[in-house]
């Protein structure tokens, strides 16, 4: 079978990766795409640069998929991430998701990303026109302890 | 022996992206004490750990062949 | 200044459609594809005929973007809706928002699918192997009346 | 003169997609009067109507020109 979530240095493809889960008993699909924002807090981004732990990270977003299809079991997920250098507008990660009725759609999609945020090996490093931070080492910035209940 | 990874902000605190350290029978706990004990680095006391990819809590003891993952806080998406 | 809502008789583009509210202030782009599924209730639909009121139609969904760069002000809106016969998987309606963060992407793509089940004019009839029937005239199926405070 | 305008289901039962009538002076509610006394047709009453493509309340009084659609429950989406 076909990888449903996966880890990649290539840019990704909205076509494609909406059309893995289209499908006769699809009503609704969501998808969420994030893209490297220019402006945060004011402060000018260059780019940015993401790094994952990459076999670990493809686990970790086919849990995700996994607990997608226990809550919602009539669902199809498709989740990629892209590392490397990204500029402004490109697209980081991408979720597709379809169900047979539109609230689904929405609410899985929203948990996937709240999941990837939360579990998944990935780290990004700002680069500021005035210097370079990687994103979630700082105690305020820090979405990426997991909860004691998801450590197995 | 086992393998330990560093990722993100860690890794270029320690300087390398991986090193080979002899700790079967110790726990993760130890492991990390070690760790501390030798590069006094704040942040491997605080990252979460995996073991073999998936996290694990620090009573965890180590075997022959575990890679061990020092996870700094995540921030893909 | 391109149009962001529209109503056609022609396939709608995934990646077109998207591509148009990707830009550098945003960071969360949320879409959400209703596409023809193939069966309702356990019964099978062989094909959809889609129409619409495409003058007030449009309009209507001009007022639905106004609506949402009203409630979340940074948002990017982009709504298209087809008509005419769709086959089963075909899209119906596509609808893409950016935003700086991802929580009113969500919400305002949410808003946007329920008012157009809500006020736009365009109704669809659904072909069943043993008959059709407009949907939407049934009392028991009936999301079409807009709410008074609705009425201009 | 005013146009009528008729959609989907309520279209098919009228079997024409526009009628013409004199109109200019009445209310919208009486229009609607007006056709379900010429049509009987159930959806006429209970549908919604627009004037000149917006949503308008029964009280409306309709000026030449006018174009009156009756809007039955919508399904898109």
């Amino acid at each position: 079978m076909e990888k449903r979530c996966w880890i990649t240095d290539q840019p990704l493809d909205i076509q494609i990766i909406t059309e893995k889960v289209i499908r006769r008993e699809a009503g609704a699909i969501n998808t969420f795409i994030g893209t490297v924002r220019e402006f945060t807090n004011g402060r000018k981004t260059l780019f940015l640069q993401y790094e994952s732990y990459k076999e670990m990270a493809e686990k970790k977003l086919e849990q995700i998929a996994t607990e997608i299809d226990q809550h919602w079991p009539e669902a199809v997920t498709v989740i990629a991430h892209r590392v490397g250098r990204l500029e402004i507008s490109d697209i980081a990660v991408m979720i597709a998701v379809s169900t047979p009725h539109r609230s689904d759609s929405y609410e899985a999609s929203r948990y996937a990303i709240e999941r990837i945020k939360e579990i998944v090996p990935i780290w990004k490093k700002e680069h500021w026109e005035d210097g370079e931070e990687w994103i979630g080492d700082q105690k305020q910035t820090r979405p990426g302890i997991p909860l004691k209940g998801e450590i197995k | 022996m086992i393998t330990l990874l560093f990722f993100a902000g860690l890794k270029e605190a320690i300087g390398d992206d991986q090193i080979k350290m002899p700790a079967v029978g110790m726990t993760l706990g130890e492991v990390k004490e070690k760790v501390w004990a030798e590069y006094s680095i704040e942040q491997v006391k605080s990252c979460m750990v995996a073991v073999n990819e998936e996290f694990a809590p620090e009573e965890t003891t180590i075997q022959e062949g575990d890679t061990i993952a020092f996870i700094p806080p995540v921030s893909g998406g």
